[in-house]
């Protein structure tokens, strides 16, 4: 029993790595907080479902991070670079606007009815696990989040382009000032966190179901994670990513009266504690 | 009584490894200005963080009208008369002039803390943009309008910290004159950190020299410019 | 001789605040130049100018042949102009050796690469691994120093590189500098400490107001040190 | 503003809402005036709170949907009469968000924002789930009584008189918080706001004017909260949901929150847009999207600033010019860079 | 001719969480009028429409209808969710209008918040828990597991459930609810896996019950479990989750299959248009349409304090059958029916296998004074 909530808790964990790691960058280098990233991931489950249809769920698995990638360094190039300068507040409801047009237009092409996007073959069956029969499809999910997270750290601490990305989120004019073009590497950056965020999406598609408000909870969900992991910190998004679904997955046995308020509770008390959150560095 | 409205003793501040004030002592007479100099990272600004209560000591202690106020917060400190400038000015962006002077003044024991502001206002020559945005002033009268903050409400003791930096060499003279007539006038107390030497050997009436967290001379304007350790430390070694 | 910086009569601005009036300047080749001024004339502008940190309205820049129309902060070191800023700016969250790296962005050839810096400054191959915050402010002006040569650049601008550093450190720094400078490197020194310029440049620019009003050589004697100090006391 | 130039705009407001009144015959725009003329004050409350305290709260609907709860349950109960159910629900809610206020205002920036959002959250899933007397999802009727301050309720609630009734209260609340906030109250959190280190070394404690700060706004909150639960006679937990946060906090934006009544213009023209695009409802929120994208990016201050810069049109350049400045100022100052160092 | 035309205020969700729901009930809707149309009026008057769109909160639910019935098109119908038809409820005298509700089911709009002019079209809670207690009797399974939304639908299904199950000696040792808008139901399918429950009484909503549905597949948890579902095989659930509710039993509020003239008539022109069988909500929302056309005929006036007076206590000829709006609380009393999601003609669909007569409709609640 604790076994099994334990790995659901990773699932879910997983998903919200890849989720907020996308997250965590873009507010990293460009301090915004994205609010348009759930309806990102909203966009990215919904091409997966219509490639996915189209062709099968490996192509869609490549495909939408692709698409996606194009739309973040746009949205980097057009959007967040002209902005630079604004108050980040203002940037943050820009991105408000962003995602009522991305929710509308997923909603005008794709109706409003719940769709669903069928387990790929190739992991329909189930493993056992500790004694109990788990889908493999949350085995797969769980190897994404870690590949994500363990290819991210590691490209982060050891390829050239990771160290201007590090150096870029803590100071980015003397980055600059080393001849480190920040306005590519931005718009890289975005586009690297949108295509998570559709990759997120694609993954979540055959175990959650798809609907035009399923933006909303994920985005919650995420915010939660970045902030309490301390807004652009990687690592501290990892954690409380892990943190964050092992508390809903266990919380729903163990409290379960308490587990819808759980996560913000949590949230409330850390950042009481820890204004900046678990790894924060914040002005 | 003591004979000094400001007394900070053995006072040291360390940021983790780094000793940023280790061990000072210094002391202000009524009416007195005393020059505070040292090159830059000195601890200058540091030793005027900690006598405001900005920062918490390390150890040492700080006294002002004989009472301890090691554990007050820089409000308390206000309250009984502590009043200072910041080395990278700090004024209210958004507010007009005579507004963010009239509220420092407020509740610092003036009559009239309009009346208050008016006269430093007149006294700095800030009158005329009395309801210009202080964010649209210009550099210089930012500076003016940090240092009429820290003067409204007649401090006893005024931490000054280089009010002259930025300011042209005329608007640099200026003040120091006005400096020199407001102690005497208002018998308060200064401690005025500048790298202007005209200005802090000019108008001072002791000069503390720092180095690396300590104090290296002091004394008479005079004997400290003749000191060698300071032309060695700070003058410049060559000079 | 070729031209490594031009700036020709620039205004610059932080906000509304008129800092530059009409400022011109120029370095060569293989040149070490001071710029030199009190306190808040401007010296730093002039460098945050170059990098698109302070607004440039009217006047030109030129690295080498290239005009900068619109500065921004990375253009100057891909045509190997660099600084060492004041306040060093070290990246916090990177270790020594990273901080180095970080220099070497551009990937100009040259002489010099990691290696190299650490037996310029071997005290830095000491702490590779630490944060490079956590040097003190010399080993931080050294390690600012290395970064900017990681470039391998044809100009590197430092501004009051001495600034809060011991005398020894700064005899040590100034041995350095015309080290450098011998390999072929030019220097725009920004500097108050007048002992340090006269030991390393060989021309200076003295700012007041926000544009030069004198210049002339130097050479390292009292008599020129004497002359550059009255000129900053303007 | 002088304190007289307060009173007369005021004045002519009020009667400018009388005019209104008596020159609309329409009960459909009576009524979505007054539906915009509530939100107007529930704008006006987050506005205040960014105006005066620089703080985005996401988290407003609490405010706004408690008051209509804590109404609905003391009717409900009969525990006291109504007019004292409308004071103990604004100064019950103004009470509890000070005490929150001391404690969540230490948090800095857009963490703040999200804290707002989770305390909000919490409320409106612990309403969601709950059962009995407030109804859970389904929400909850509030019961008023057949005279409410001795005026019959019937005539309270037509169309006309509820416009007249939110007009006033809002002009009411905006013509009172320019007269608070004309004196050292405002100049105090004024002070705070724009630099809370030197606000302390002028002597100025700096924790409580914020709380009350956002007591005040949270207080204001619930008055539109208040009327609502009049205009509709329900309550229900999508009321706390953070989406009407969102929605408000768009409104003040749009307004701009730099002047006292740019969020409650910003709530009306929402309502008009809304209505006056009613039939392309389908898109209504890719053209609200879009439309505050627009207003952002082209006019940072808001409908409020670019109609201020109309009809004067000299001081735009300087404004812009100081932000510029600004800008540059706040780059280099970053976290961990060593120039943060030199902020004093 | 110069008769008065009917105006219907049709409110329901265009946007939000029931955007869906809400193009089935709007659909109906319209086919109901346009077919009144074309075969001349209702009462000899045209039908007039015009819709808002309820975002699926109560707020803008009740601003839209506000909007409408003061526009005159004060005949208003089709909010899908309780909140908001409790919101327009309470304030039908304010705007003059009257209210037909098809598809919300909370008692408090028979019970507390029923109103002279609010008429419940639909089943209530109360009458499907009536129901269930019946049909807890004739499962054959002995030992359940709840699972729930948790809020007061979901709470009231399960708990009442629990009690009939209980007291016709089967066990009930699980009963899980779950959070609204949960997404990830697997802690909730371990417990119900480690349970070794024979079925499980499944009262969740939507997107929500998808997601369950789905999930229980991927775990294996069905079909070796059985699923016994409130409000679970709805045609648009049934579509969303694939193949998996196949064989399931559960409670349906309309299918096509109903035997009553009107119905037959109903399915053969939808087929007609549509070229398919109408769903539950459709239908649920088309027999809503025409008790409204009743009552005006009943009335012969559009105004809805005449229509509101025909209808009380009327004897009204529906899909259902023959049927009466009860006097006391406005609640059409509907016969109710538990069926089982199959595939009929290459279509998944809920089919009526037990149908429970209205005899067995609790008496009206008395919180309920109008
Ligand atoms: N918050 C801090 N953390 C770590 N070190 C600090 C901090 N604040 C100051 N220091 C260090 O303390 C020393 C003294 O700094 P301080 O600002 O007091 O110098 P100063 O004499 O005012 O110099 P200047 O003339 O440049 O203003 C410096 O070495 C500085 O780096
Ligand atoms: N971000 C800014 N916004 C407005 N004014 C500024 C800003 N930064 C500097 N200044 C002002 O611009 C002028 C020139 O500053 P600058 O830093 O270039 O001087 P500097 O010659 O380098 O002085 P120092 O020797 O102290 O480094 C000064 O008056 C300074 O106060
Ligand atoms: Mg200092
Ligand atoms: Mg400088």
């Amino acid at each position: 029993m604790l076994t099994i909530n334990l790995f659901n808790g990773l699932v879910y964990g997983a998903l919200l790595i890849v989720m907020c790691s996308g997250l965590a960058l873009i507010y990293g280098l460009r301090r915004v907080v994205n609010f348009a990233h759930g309806s990102l991931y909203m966009l990215g489950a919904y091409l997966g479902f219509t490639i996915a249809s189209q062709s099968n769920f490996w192509v869609a698995l490549v495909a939408v991070p692709a698409i996606m990638a194009l739309f973040g360094v746009l949205l980097d190039r057009y959007g967040f670079r002209l902005l630079q300068d604004r108050d980040p507040l203002t940037v943050v409801l820009v991105t408000f606007g962003l995602l009522l047009v991305i929710e509308d237009f997923v909603q005008t092409v794709w109706g409003k009815s719940n769709l669903s996007v069928a387990t790929p073959e190739a992991l329909n069956f189930s493993v056992n696990l500790f004694g109990t029969a788990v889908p493999a499809y949350r085995i797969g999910v769980i190897a994404v989040g870690a590949g994500v997270a363990l290819g991210l750290s590691l490209w982060l601490k050891y390829s050239r382009i990771g160290l201007f990305v590090r150096a870029s989120s803590t100071d980015p004019t003397t980055t600059a000032m080393q001849g480190v073009n920040t306005d590519a590497l931005s718009a890289g950056v975005v586009g690297l966190g949108t295509a998570l965020a559709g990759l997120a999406g694609v993954v979540a598609a055959p175990f959650l179901a798809l609907s035009p408000s399923m933006s909303s909870d994920v985005l919650i969900d995420s915010f939660v994670v970045v902030v309490i992991g301390g807004l652009g910190s990687l690592s501290g998004a990892f954690v409380a990513a892990l943190v964050l679904g092992l508390i809903q997955s266990l919380g729903a046995v163990y409290l379960p009266n308490l587990s819808a308020v759980l996560p913000f509770a949590l949230m409330v008390a850390i950042l009481l504690w820890k204004p900046a959150g678990f790894a924060g560095s914040r002005t | 009584m003591s004979e000094f409205v400001l007394q900070a003793d053995d006072v040291a501040i360390h940021y983790g490894g780094v000793k940023a004030v280790d061990g000072v002592s210094l002391t202000l007479r009524r009416g007195e200005i005393r020059g505070l100099i040292g090159p830059n990272g000195a601890g200058k600004s540091t030793v005027i963080d900690a006598i405001t209560g900005r920062v918490r000591l390390t150890r040492g202690k700080v006294q002002l009208g004989g009472q301890d106020v090691t554990e007050l917060g820089p409000v308390a400190r206000r309250m009984r008369g502590l009043s200072r400038s910041f080395q990278r000015t700090s004024i209210f962006g958004q507010m007009p002039v005579r507004r963010q002077v009239e509220l420092a003044s407020h509740k610092m024991g003036v009559a009239d803390s309009g009346a208050d502001a008016d006269a430093v206002l007149e006294e700095l020559d800030l009158m005329p943009m009395a309801d210009v945005i202080a964010e649209d002033l210009g550099y210089g009268e930012q500076r003016r309008l940090d240092l009429a903050l820290a003067l409204v409400g007649r401090p006893s003791v005024l931490l000054l910290d280089e009010p002259m930096a930025g300011l042209s060499v005329k608007e640099s003279h200026d003040l120091a004159r006005h400096l020199k007539a407001l102690t005497s006038r208002w018998n308060v107390s200064v401690l005025l950190v500048e790298h202007d030497m005209d200005v802090v050997f000019g108008i001072s009436d002791v000069v503390t020299v720092f180095e690396l967290g300590r104090v290296i001379a002091s004394g008479e304007p005079a004997a400290v410019r003749a000191d060698p350790r300071v032309r060695e430390a700070y003058l410049g070694s060559a000079a | 001789m070729t031209a490594l910086l031009t700036l020709d009569n620039i205004n610059a601005f932080y906000g509304s605040a008129h800092i530059l009036h009409g400022l011109s300047l120029s370095v060569n080749a293989g040149e070490r130049v001071a710029l030199i001024g009190r306190n808040g004339v401007g010296k730093t502008t002039v460098v945050n100018t170059i990098l698109g940190l302070a607004a440039l309205k009217g006047g030109q820049i030129h690295l080498g042949k290239h005009a900068l129309h619109k500065p921004r902060p990375y253009m100057a070191a891909q045509h190997g102009v660099v600084v060492v800023p004041q306040g060093r700016r070290i990246v916090a969250n990177l270790s020594v050796e990273e901080n180095l790296q970080l220099g070497a962005a551009v990937g100009r050839k040259g002489h010099w690469n990691v290696p190299e810096v650490y037996k310029l400054f071997p005290i830095l191959q000491e702490r590779a691994h630490t944060p490079g915050t956590a040097l003190s402010g010399g080993q931080q002006q050294m390690l600012a120093v290395g970064r900017a040569l990681m470039a391998n650049p044809s100009l590197i601008l430092l501004d009051e590189p001495t600034e809060g550093l011991a005398p020894v450190i700064v005899d040590q720094l100034a041995r350095i500098f015309n080290q450098v400078a011998s390999q072929g490197t030019a220097l725009l020194l920004i500097e108050q400490n007048m002992s340090l310029v006269v030991r390393v440049a060989e021309r200076y620019c003295a700012m007041a107001k926000g544009s030069v009003v004198a210049h002339g050589p130097v050479e390292n004697t009292r008599e020129s040190l004497k002359d550059l100090e009255t000129h900053v006391m303007v | 503003m002088s304190i007289s130039r307060i009173f007369s705009f005021s004045g002519a407001a009020l009667v400018a809402g009388l005019a209104l009144t008596f020159g609309v015959s329409s009960g459909t725009v009576l009524s979505l005036l007054t539906q915009a003329t509530i939100f107007a004050i529930f704008a006006l409350g987050v506005g205040l709170l960014l105006r005066q305290n620089g703080m985005a709260s996401f988290g407003h609907a609490t405010y706004f949907g408690s008051a209509g709860y804590i109404i609905g349950i003391l009717l409900q109960l009969k525990a006291v009469p109504a007019e004292a159910a409308i004071v103990l629900a604004v100064l019950g809610i103004t009470g509890f968000a000070f005490l929150l206020g001391l404690v969540i205002v230490r948090v800095p920036g857009i963490a703040f924002g999200m804290l707002t959002l989770a305390v909000g959250q919490m409320f409106f899933l612990t309403a969601n789930r709950s059962r009995g007397l407030t109804g859970g999802a389904d929400g909850m009727n509030i019961e008023w009584p057949a005279t409410l301050f001795g005026f019959p309720m019937s005539a309270i609630v037509q169309p006309g008189h509820m416009f007249m009734l939110s007009w006033a209260v809002l002009i009411v609340c905006m013509g009172g918080l320019a007269l608070g906030l004309h004196g050292r109250f405002g100049a105090i959190t004024e002070a705070v706001r724009d630099n809370e280190e030197r606000a302390r070394f002028i002597g100025i404690r700096t924790l409580l004017p914020r709380a009350a700060l956002f007591a005040l706004s949270a207080g204001i909150t619930s008055v539109a909260g208040t009327l609502t639960a009049l205009n509709t006679g329900f309550v229900s937990p999508e009321s706390l949901h953070w989406s009407v946060s969102g929605v408000a906090l768009m409104m003040v934006i749009v307004g701009g929150y730099k002047a006292l009544w740019g969020p409650a213009l910003g709530a009306i023209v929402y309502f008009l847009a809304k209505d006056v695009l009613g039939d392309y409802a389908n898109h209504w929120m890719a053209i609200f999207g879009i439309a505050l994208i627009t207003v952002i990016v082209f006019s940072p201050t808001g409908l409020a600033g670019a109609l201020g810069r109309l009809f004067k049109g000299k001081r735009q350049p300087r404004a812009a010019a100081a932000q510029a400045a600004q800008a540059t100022q706040a780059k280099p100052v970053k976290p961990s860079a060593p120039a943060a160092r030199t902020a004093h | 001719q110069g008769k008065e035309p009917v105006k219907v205020g049709l409110v329901s969700s265009k946007s939000g969480v029931f955007a869906q729901q809400g193009e089935e009930v709007m659909r109906a809707v319209q086919f109901a009028i346009d077919e009144a149309n074309a075969k001349g009026g209702v009462d000899g008057r045209k039908v007039e429409v015009q819709s808002g769109d309820d975002e699926g909160t109560p707020d803008a639910g009740r601003r839209v209808a506000e909007k409408l019935a003061r526009d005159g098109h004060n005949l208003l119908i089709g909010a899908i969710p309780s909140s908001i038809s409790l919101a327009i409820a309470q304030n039908l005298d304010r705007w003059d209008a009257a209210y037909f509700i098809v598809a919300s089911k909370s008692d408090k709009l028979t019970g507390d918040t029923c109103r002279a002019r609010s008429f419940r079209t639909n089943h209530s809670d109360a009458m499907d828990i009536a129901m269930i207690n019946e049909w807890a009797k004739s499962l054959k399974e002995k030992k359940f597991a709840v699972l729930a939304a948790d809020y007061v639908w979901g709470r009231d299904s399960g708990e009442s459930f629990k009690k009939a199950a209980e007291t016709s000696g089967k066990s009930v040792p699980l009963s899980l609810y779950v959070p609204m808008g949960t997404k990830d139901f697997s802690p909730y399918i371990a417990q119900l896996k480690d349970s070794g429950v024979d079925a499980i009484w499944v009262a969740e909503t939507g997107r929500d019950a998808i997601a369950f549905v789905k999930q229980a597949e991927e775990f294996g948890l069905i079909p070796k479990t059985k699923l016994i579902g409130h409000s679970l095989i709805q045609n648009f659930m049934i579509n969303g989750t694939g193949k998996a509710l196949e064989g399931t039993p559960g409670t349906t509020a309309y299918t096509p299959d109903i035997d009553s003239p009107r119905n037959k008539a109903f399915v053969t022109a939808w087929k007609a248009k549509f070229n398919r069988l109408p769903t539950d909500n459709e239908g649920q929302a088309y027999n809503g349409a025409q008790v409204m056309f009743d009552g005006v005929k009943l009335a012969k006036s559009v105004k809805p304090a005449d229509v509101s007076k025909a209808l009380r206590g009327a004897q009204l000829d529906t899909l259902y059958g023959n049927l009466t709006m009860r006097a006391a609380d406005n609640q059409l009393l509907l016969p109710n029916y538990v069926g089982r999601a199959k595939v009929v003609d290459g279509v998944l669909r809920p089919v009526v296998e037990h149908t429970f007569p209205p005899s067995i409709i609790p008496a009206p609640s008395p919180l309920c004074k109008m």
